[in-house]
């Protein structure tokens, strides 16, 4: 009976762990979050919990940290820091242990750093509480620190305020406070699950240089798999509050022995699926379904005594493509690449600026009032967010049967019901659903909901706005699935807005890579995907992180 | 800055046109020229001439807001409600009906009401504020428990209550300050104390309240955990990142009211017969001296939209992330 | 059976919030910050409490022809109820529980001998030979009669609902709140019955300067609260719901004249307002004085203006919450969803924007109540508040101001406005408070 | 909570001494005797041409002086020279403007002519316009100006007749707009035609134009000459309408620009009197000063009887006026005033009826004194019977409580038995004023006391005193009327009355109560109609009020200036004049226009009692009640009168004002231990939150 590699690693540094916990237990109330987990961190390793959202890998680290709000009951056999309890430790006292031995870097770098306070000042409180500087040495300090995370210009950047700043930038000052106590470990709780994929793989490059520059110990938390592959050197899978399976990332990816790891692994989407999918027939003299010449859409930016108008924010900025019948254009693009602008565009939700949007004959964007009211049915859209694309005061049954109330009234109570009926059935709900209301329902069912609200109209086109990404990877493939067999059943073409590569390997036909307002390249998935030719393209494949093996 | 600021100005005009015209036909609807004629002549003796001469005296002889027998271009101007208007887009606001300056009075009258005003809105805000973070240092104690329900009965208490009671004690029985009246200079400090004192107490109640759960809603704020995960202890925590975000609300609250202090409070002065515009007011309501009574809602309405003004800017003063444009 | 313009009003509201509470208990989603409210302790009691201030509020609203005086004046329910308080009137001053005028006079006694003295009321513990030595023991025992009495019939009304409840609405009686909420109910009930017991007797709250008993002031004083309060956000919601959404909502030239208008009317020092519009009335009712020929109907007009002009005048400031909050929702996704569905704007307004924003304008009724409430007392004080003949707590604190300055001092009045006027509004604000914490999406946990 | 700090700083702030925290004053100078006293609404205007209210005419009556005065002690009121040598001389003539001498018929007279004398010698009090400069400043001048105290230069110069003819000139003057312009002109000869010719030209050309009637004889002497017997003439003379006014007064004051700066007649007078005007602030306080070129003038030396024993008398002979400064403060609230006057803050009080019980009881023998209480402070108490009525209308022309028909005339003579005016001065008067018999109050010519003096419409004389009539009287009358028991035959319902009155607030109530249950009495129902006072003046012009009430305070101490209430003539809606029931009775006109032109006679007397029967008779008034005047006075305050008519006490008026700083420190001294008990208690409160606070941050997880 050999030793697993992971066995191997904890014989080799039993007496350098950094950080152990042993039954550690968190309730809100009664229903226990983190339920008696132990696990240890070595020094200088990447440690990485993962898990989907809600399996309480946040409060894990948390609670740890003693950060939960009060009504969060801790109880543990022992955590240990270099051997010493923090459990013992008095709250007065602990304040050293924050930010001092133990850094933490949050999701959102947006919301959690101080909006009133210049970046500069952020990072110096740090340091004014852990060390004592004098006031001139605390500037260069802040200065270096600031290189050390690859601000550009820093000492512009240190009196200016978070808004200031980009996403990307943001997330470098949250490492840069964690960092400023000089921590043994650094926790970092999803820390590029908010931001573009490009910026997450410098952000990830960043955290691996800094690790190595410093020998600190890191504690990645993270739903992504993939990412966590290229990270850590030992993952825990956390499912309900319990760790279900720990060990070594190699050993994980090649025998993960528990279901869920399984599951977990299965439902990965992999770029490769695109090549090996067989091409859709589709007789290309057919005419398009949708036609786009030169679309777009401009926002005013007013200046002046009497706001004139001075210059536009090109959205959408001069877009044609087409899009034939029973086929799926991915769009592409990271946030702010108006992506969505030009799917909301098209669905007419905002004024156009300008172009031709030709739909099956018929030209949306030209039409207006009542006319558009019943020219809607063709085109319908479904929204990233199932949580907030349905009234929380209506019953599914109706939220599915307003757009036929509204755009078939001839339609009767009793055949309505029925459609409403064959709807669910079709997104494989029970029809019992039709009497129960939103919040009665898990994410991927709700997306299910609103798919089925937007075919209850017989579309020829739905735009689908990042349906899937706020889902968990194990419901995102359902999702895609549900779509493929729709598109398979009934021929609805669909307009897909998505940043995540992946997901356009699977369902895409076609893709067309959105970049500053403009549509970059254009083509079939697999040529996009196997030889980009834009360089942006490129950046963004290059950028995705795959599976190490 | 200086556009925008002008724009709004711009804004403000037809608002107080309309403020204008509104009060303007409140009045003119419950009272005749005549009316206002005779409460101004007094009681005894008053001739049909006297009326007339005093309209003529005062420019109420004219129709009320559209002039048939003057000629053509007159129409609009030859009526009492141009005549009277006018001046006060130029902040002239002319001679009462009792034939006095009114610009004068103001000036004079704006100071007691300010020096009871201001005093109580610094105060009260100090202490609002201080009591705020004690509950929310305190947060789900007994202590915070207790001072809610404390700030809930003090609310539930009439002001009335508070100023009575206050006037009752500590003036009449404790004889520690004069019951009422006012003075200039430095000695007007023993008159404002029990005004000053009333209005802070009687405003704890909600104030606290209003604060606490504005204080509530940023401590639930991710850069607060931030802070504490830098190591910042709860208090540093309160008083360094909370107090800092949660006073942009307040603050702009503050500003809002700033200009409306000069209006003086109605209930306290005429409880402690100061002479400042809030009694003026009521009594040119109840003398019913229109021209005095128009003037205030003009100065009370063009305040309320200075108000309106400096919020806007205080805030992009105390908050980073606004620009006027 | 006469209905004057309120009661008309307070029917209306009555039946408009029993029709509220009904669908809003049909809504699931409503259902949980309705437990929640259930649930909480201070939420129930002082729920308990309002209900009991507005059953009487009820029972004066319910106005007809008195047979017994000769000149057919309107009195409600509870004056007919309340007949011995109504008409036990002293000569003047009196203390709560007294026996004899608070100041002295001049009695002739039969003989023709007159003496300086404090005269013995003519109601008050009229029934006492010797009130020194009586009046303290026979003041307990009554008391102790009427709060034996009031439990009885409390007993009585347990009995019932255990018996008919106790089966399959266990809830009703185990868990804590409930049982605080039987306690108030125990409390109020006995001490109600006590304080009617014994105003049988004596003037519970004294009697004020031309010797009308205080407590019945008081009473009568709680239906003008409740009016005042409850009158001026009906009149005031509907202005702010459809001013605010379609502002919120159609945004453009619509949000730029609601705007307008509320600005300006915010601008406006309200006092004036009030003061004029209540001249206003005054000119009406002396130009249609026939109209007004019984002194309730013209106090009743004047309520009901003075709740106009304070509905008027109040609605601005919900409605500005509720434009920002529409213009939330519009960019909400769902209402996107909508439009692209092709349902009407109208649809969509009452469909997805009303009901979002129904929670705010709960809160804010149950916040404004209060409010309304203390404003009356204030007006009343400046003269410009509600008729000098009605009953109402403004006006009797603005009475209790004069009878401070005595010496010795008349505080009953005050007291009793006090206790009265203090007890709705914490009331009200205590409930307040935990309907906003249940609907507040905010503080949901 | 830190409030408590505050009180305490501010304290020390405040004042150095902690004896007197509560002291509204900041003037500190006791050898300085000051008056404190009040005004509740701001004087409109302090010109004695168009002032006619009793609040200014306070002030007025300190710095101006007419002609004569009302005799500070002598009661019945008598006039005695003031400003005027001796009393006038009053010639008659006839329609061929012939001096009648002898005996003659009063109706031979077609003028009379009144000759005054003033005393020599008397100045003005200083004041700029009496410096040439001063009446032609340059417009910068005036624009550098912001009070009347900013002329460094003031001057005076000697009272002449000329003076007294001027204000008569302005009196006539539209512009001036007086409110006895129009009733003047009825007997003033050339008054009319004088204001006609002066109507368009400006107001200081009145000099150089002549008034027909109004004549200068010698510097120190003039004339004025009045259509008819008029003999009530003499009293205007006493009033401030006839007070001397500098013309360099007018041309001072109609400078443009003053009257922006309210530096104008109105605000800043220019008299003779014994006090000027040193600082008008009607937002805060008004200050009148002794003037220092008041003319000689003495305390009287002889009074009424009871004078001496109150020591009315200890400083005859003196030279007036005794007080330095009189400092009025505006005092809106009646509630602050008399606690401040329990504190010694203020000198004299009247007696709200709420502090009624604390400050006056009653004897057996039913007449007032003072509580104990007030004693030991060593307050004194004056009570007096105003020459002021106060009635209850009925609008002779309504249709169901007017007109001359005998059942109207029974209904209203029945609510005149039922309303209990006894009770009413009992309760909301404390007793202070008596039932009205008639029109006339006590100390008015004409007036009879005890059973003559008796209303025996509405009462019965019983065993020494008046007693009113049984209710069933009142309902026997109803009877008779045709309202059985309060019936109204058309309706089958009670009979409706509408009460109209403009008292609103926090009394009105019981007082609305109270007029309810007295109609009610006898089955009458009356509704209350509260409106504000111009709605009230409106109905009362137009005659479409029912029932009011309403009261009038005699201007001068003579009957016809309460009959003219009533005269026929003087109609409201008719006539515009001060007949506010419009009653008309040719009989009663008749006697009026007899009784008016007479001196007080014996046969005066009894028309004077006809009359009164016929008003008794007709019932267009119920005589409610002539209000008592019971004011305080401190210890410190001597040679205190009331007196009713032209108020010039002030000058009479002494101030110990030593006395009166000791006994302040002796009733002011502040408590502070509530103040300590509360700072401790909040630090009791605070303790178990440091510890809470300590325990939370010794907590561990284990």
């Amino acid at each position: 009976m050999h030793l697993t590699l992971d066995e191997q690693i904890r014989e080799n540094n039993v007496d350098n762990k950094l950080l152990e916990v042993k039954g550690l237990t968190v309730a809100f109330k009664k229903d226990k979050v983190v339920d008696d987990i132990s696990f240890d961190i070595f020094a200088g390793e990447t440690f990485a919990l993962v898990g989907e959202s809600g399996s309480g890998k946040s409060i894990t680290a948390l609670s740890v940290l003693r950060l939960l709000p009060n009504n969060a009951k801790v109880s543990a056999n022992q955590i240990l820091l270099n051997n010493e309890s923090l459990l013992s430790i008095p709250e007065y006292d602990f304040c050293k242990i924050r930010g001092k031995r133990i850094g933490l870097i949050f999701q959102d770098p947006m919301s959690s750093l101080n909006p009133v306070m210049t970046i500069g000042e952020q990072i110096a409180e740090v340091m004014k509480i852990h060390f004592d500087y004098s006031k001139e040495e605390l500037t260069p300090a802040v200065h270096k620190l600031l290189e050390q995370v690859e601000i550009p210009e820093p000492q512009r950047r240190i009196n200016e305020f978070p808004h200031q700043l980009s996403g990307g930038q943001r997330q470098r000052i949250m490492i840069a406070i964690a960092l400023a106590g000089k921590p043994e470990l650094l926790i970092a709780d999803e820390p590029t699950t908010a931001l573009d994929v490009t910026i997450q793989a410098q952000i990830l490059e960043l955290l691996k240089t800094i690790q190595k520059k410093t020998g600190m110990s890191l504690w990645l938390i993270s739903h992504d798999l993939a990412l966590v592959s290229t990270m850590a050197d030992r993952i825990a899978v956390m499912q309900k509050g319990k760790v279900v399976e720990i060990g070594s990332t190699n050993h994980f990816f090649k025998q993960a022995k528990h279901p869920y790891s399984l599951k977990l692994l299965a439902a990965l989407p992999s770029m490769d699926s695109c090549t090996n999918k067989e091409l859709k027939k589709i007789d290309n003299n057919e005419t398009p379904l949708l036609k786009v010449e030169s679309f777009k859409v401009y926002y005013p930016i007013r200046k002046g005594f009497f706001k004139r108008i001075v210059d536009h924010v090109r959205a959408v900025d001069d877009v044609s493509f087409e899009l034939k019948q029973g086929s799926t254009l991915a769009l592409v693009g990271e946030s702010g690449c108006g992506k969505t602008t030009l799917g909301k565009g098209l669905v007419n939700l905002i004024p156009t600026t300008a172009g031709r949007v030709l739909l099956n004959g018929i030209e949306l964007n030209q039409l207006n009032g009542d006319e558009l009211r019943q020219k809607r049915s063709v085109i319908q859209i479904v929204f990233q967010d199932p949580f907030a694309s349905m009234n929380p005061r209506m019953l599914v049954g109706d939220i599915i049967a307003e757009g036929i109330k509204a755009l078939h009234s001839d339609i009767n109570l009793v055949d309505r019901q029925q459609r409403v009926a064959n709807l669910l059935k079709q997104v494989e709900l029970p029809e019992s659903s039709a009497l129960r209301y939103p919040h009665e329902f898990s994410g991927g069912q709700r997306q299910r909901i609103c798919i089925a609200r937007a075919l209850a109209v017989e579309p020829k086109l739905i735009v689908c706005d990042e349906p899937t990404s706020a889902l968990d990877v194990s419901v995102q493939a359902q999702i895609i699935e549900l779509l493929q067999k729709l598109q398979k059943e009934q021929g609805v073409s669909y307009l897909f807005i998505t940043h995540n590569l992946a997901v356009v390997a699977e369902i895409a036909d076609e893709v067309a890579v959105m970049h500053k307002g403009k549509i970059v390249e254009h083509g079939h998935v697999e040529q996009v995907l196997t030889q980009p030719q834009h360089p942006y393209t490129q950046s963004l494949l290059d950028a995705v992180p795959v599976l190490a093996d | 800055m200086i556009k925008y600021i002008l724009r709004r100005i711009l804004y403000a005009l037809p608002l107080l046109m309309g403020v204008n015209i509104l009060s303007f036909i409140l009045f003119f609807v419950v009272n005749s020229p005549d009316d206002m004629a005779r409460m101004q002549l007094g009681q005894k003796h008053v001739t049909e001439q006297a009326v007339q001469n005093w309209k003529h005296q005062h420019g109420y002889d004219l129709p009320l807001l559209w002039n048939d027998r003057a000629s053509s271009n007159k129409k609009m101007t030859e009526t009492i409600f141009y005549q009277k208007s006018i001046g006060l887009f130029l902040l002239d606001f002319g001679v009462s009906d009792s034939g006095r300056n009114i610009s004068e009075d103001i000036k004079q009258r704006m100071w007691p009401s300010l020096s009871i005003a201001l005093p109580s809105l610094i105060v009260g805000l100090l202490v609002n504020i201080s009591v705020a973070l004690m509950m929310v240092l305190f947060r789900n104690s007994y202590l915070e428990f207790s001072s809610i329900v404390l700030c809930v009965i003090l609310m539930s208490i009439s002001s009335l209550f508070y100023i009575i009671g206050g006037q009752f004690f500590i003036g009449k029985l404790l004889k520690l300050v004069p019951i009422s009246g006012y003075d200039t200079g430095f000695s007007a400090i023993k008159f404002l104390i029990l005004p000053i004192v009333i209005s802070v107490i009687s405003g704890i109640g909600s104030g606290a309240r209003w604060y606490r759960t504005l204080f509530l809603e940023e401590v639930e704020k991710d850069y607060v955990r931030t802070a504490r995960a830098k190591g910042l202890t709860e208090t540093q925590v309160l008083f360094k990142h909370v107090l800092k975000n949660a006073m942009i609300p307040i603050l702009t609250g503050v500003v809002v009211v700033l200009p409306l202090l000069f209006m003086g409070s109605l209930i306290m002065e005429s409880f402690f017969s100061i002479p400042g515009l809030g009694s003026y007011t009521i009594d040119a309501i109840n003398s019913q001296d229109f021209a005095i009574v128009r003037a205030m809602v003009f100065l009370g309405s063009v305040l309320y939209i200075f108000g309106l003004i400096l919020t806007d800017i205080s805030y992009t003063i105390v908050d980073p992330r606004v620009r006027l444009s | 059976m006469i209905i004057l313009w309120t009661d008309t009003l307070i029917y209306l509201l009555v039946i408009a919030i029993s029709l509220a509470i009904f669908f809003i208990g049909k809504q699931p989603q409503m259902r949980r910050p309705i437990k929640k409210i259930g649930a909480s302790k201070t939420g129930m009691i002082s729920l308990v409490v309002l209900i009991f201030f507005v059953i009487i509020g009820l029972l004066d609203s319910v106005h007809f022809k008195s047979t017994e005086s000769r000149t057919h004046e309107i009195i409600s329910l509870l004056d007919y109820w309340a007949k011995p308080l109504r008409e036990q009137g002293e000569k003047t001053y009196s203390a709560p529980f007294s026996t004899q005028l608070y100041s002295k006079e001049t009695m002739t006694a039969d003989d023709g001998t007159t003496q300086w003295g404090y005269p013995r009321l003519k109601f008050g513990g009229a029934h006492l030979q010797n009130p020194e030595a009586e009046w303290k023991m026979d003041v307990f025992t009554k008391a102790l009669i009427g709060f034996g009495k009031g439990a009885g019939l409390f007993a009585l009304l347990f009995i019932f609902f255990w018996i008919t409840l106790h089966k399959n609405h266990e809830h009703f009686f185990a868990n804590p709140t409930s049982k605080a909420v039987w306690f108030v109910l125990f409390t109020l009930i006995s001490k109600t019955y006590m304080l009617i017991d014994l105003s049988m007797y004596y003037h519970v709250f004294g009697t004020d300067k031309v010797g009308e008993d205080v407590f019945y002031q008081a009473i009568k004083s709680i239906r003008t609260g409740l009016v005042i309060g409850s009158l001026t956000t009906m009149i005031m919601l509907p202005l702010a719901i459809v001013f605010g959404i379609m502002a919120g909502f159609f945004r453009g030239w619509v949000d730029d004249v609601i705007q307008y208008i509320y600005t300006t009317l915010n601008s406006i020092p309200s006092v004036l307002l009030i003061a004029a519009s209540i001249l206003m009335v005054q000119v009406y009712m002396s130009n249609h004085a026939e109209d007004f020929n019984s002194l309730i109907v013209r106090s009743d007009m004047r309520l009901l203006f003075l709740c106009l002009i304070l509905g008027v005048t109040s609605w601005t400031g919900l409605c500005r919450m509720l434009r920002a909050e529409t213009l939330k929702l519009r960019e909400m996704e769902y209402v996107q969803a909508a439009q692209a569905l092709g349902v009407r704007r109208g649809a969509i307004l009452i469909r997805h924007i009303l009901p979002n924003v129904m929670h705010i304008v709960l809160i804010s009724v149950v916040l404004d109540f209060s409010g309304l409430v203390l404003a009356e007392a204030v007006l009343s004080y400046i003269n410009i508040g509600v008729d000098p003949t009605t009953y109402s707590w403004g006006n009797m604190i603005n009475g209790a101001r004069l009878e401070m300055a005595r010496d010795p001092v008349v505080w009953w009045s005050l007291l009793a406005s006090f206790i009265f006027m203090f007890s709705l509004v914490l009331a009200a604000n205590l409930f307040a408070d935990t309907v906003r914490n249940a609907f507040d999406p905010r503080r949901a946990d | 909570m830190r409030i408590v700090f505050l009180i305490i700083f501010n304290l020390l702030l405040s004042s150095c001494d902690l004896s007197q925290l509560n002291n509204p004053y900041s003037e500190a100078d006791p050898n300085l005797s000051i008056l404190y006293s009040s005004f509740s609404e701001r004087p409109k205007r302090l010109d004695p041409a168009t002032s006619y209210s009793t609040s200014e005419n306070s002030f007025l009556a300190q710095i101006y002086e007419p002609p004569y005065q009302y005799s500070y002690l002598k009661r019945p009121y008598q006039l005695e020279p003031l400003s005027a040598k001796k009393l006038p001389v009053i010639n008659y003539f006839n329609a061929q403007d012939v001096l009648l001498s002898g005996n003659f018929s009063a109706n031979k007279i077609a003028y009379s002519e009144y000759i005054i004398e003033i005393k020599q010698g008397i100045k003005f009090q200083l004041h700029p316009a009496f410096i040439e400069a001063n009446r032609h400043l340059s417009s910068d001048q005036i624009e550098k100006l912001t009070q009347l105290n900013d002329f460094t230069e003031q001057g005076t110069r000697e009272l002449i007749a000329e003076d007294y003819v001027y204000q008569i000139k302005r009196l006539a003057d539209p512009k001036v707009q007086s409110p006895i312009a129009e009733f003047m002109k009825e007997y003033i000869v050339g008054f009319g035609e004088f204001s006609q010719e002066v109507k368009d030209k400006k107001k200081i050309e009145i000099k150089s134009t002549p008034l027909s009637g109004v004549t200068v004889l010698s510097r120190y002497k003039y004339k004025i000459r009045i259509k008819g017997k008029y003999p009530q003439f003499k009293f205007w003379l006493a009033m401030n309408f006839f007070a001397p006014m500098p013309w360099e007064a007018n041309e001072f004051y109609q400078q443009k620009g003053l009257g922006d700066k309210n530096i104008s007649l109105n605000w800043y007078p220019i008299g003779t009197g014994p006090f000027f005007l040193e600082e008008n602030n009607p937002n805060q306080r008004i200050v009148l000063t002794k003037n220092p070129n008041y003319h000689e003038t003495f305390y009287p030396s002889e009074g009424e009887q009871v004078d001496k024993e109150k020591g009315l008398l200890k400083d005859a002979g003196r030279k007036l006026p005794f007080i330095d400064k009189v400092i009025y403060i505006l005092e809106k609230e009646t509630i602050p005033y008399w606690s401040k006057f329990l504190q010694g803050f203020y000198d004299a009080s009247g007696i709200s009826s709420d502090s009624f019980d604390q400050a006056v009881q009653f004897s057996a023998s039913g007449n007032a004194q003072l509580t104990e209480t007030m004693q030991d402070q060593g307050i004194r108490l004056q009570t007096s019977i105003s020459t002021s009525i106060f009635y209850m209308g009925f609008n002779m022309l309504d249709p169901v409580i007017g007109g001359d028909s005998e059942h109207a005339r029974k209904l209203r003579l029945a609510i005149s038995i039922a309303l209990d005016y006894e009770e009413y001065i009992s309760i909301f008067m404390n007793g202070r004023g008596i039932p009205a018999q008639g029109v006339l109050p006590p100390e008015i010519f004409g007036n009879l006391e005890k059973k003559e003096g008796m209303n025996q419409y509405v009462y019965n004389w019983k065993n020494n005193n008046y007693q009113r009539k049984s209710i069933e009287k009142a309902e026997q009358l109803m009877t008779e009327a045709g309202y059985k028991s309060g019936v109204d035959p058309k309706t089958g319902e009670a009979l409706v009355l509408y009460f109209d009155t403009t008292s609103v607030g926090a009394g009105a109530r019981a007082m609305m109560n109270w007029y309810r249950k007295q109609f009610e009495k006898i089955g009458i129902k009356l509704v209350i109609r509260p409106t504000d006072y111009n709605r009230f003046q409106d109905k009362i012009r137009d005659g479409s009020g029912q029932i009011f009430t309403w009261g009038w305070n005699a201007d001068y101490p003579d009957p016809e200036n309460f009959f003219f209430l009533l005269y026929g003539p003087n109609g409201k809606v008719k006539f515009k004049g001060e007949n506010a029931v419009n009653y008309q009775n040719s009989k009663f006109d008749q006697l009026f226009e007899q009784m008016r032109s007479m001196d007080d006679t014996e046969q005066r007397s009894q028309i004077i009692q006809q009359m009164q029967e016929i008003i008794r008779h007709d019932v267009p008034w119920v005589f409610g009640y002539h209000p008592k005047r019971f004011a305080l006075y401190h210890q410190w305050f001597e040679n205190i009168k009331p007196s009713f008519m032209a108020h010039k006490e002030l000058k009479y008026l002494r101030i110990d004002a030593t006395s009166r700083e000791q006994k302040r420190e002796q009733w002011n001294q502040a408590v502070f231990w509530p103040l300590i008990a509360a700072l401790v208690l909040f630090i009791l409160v605070l303790i178990p939150a440091i510890n809470a606070f300590k325990k939370r941050s010794r907590k561990t997880v284990q």
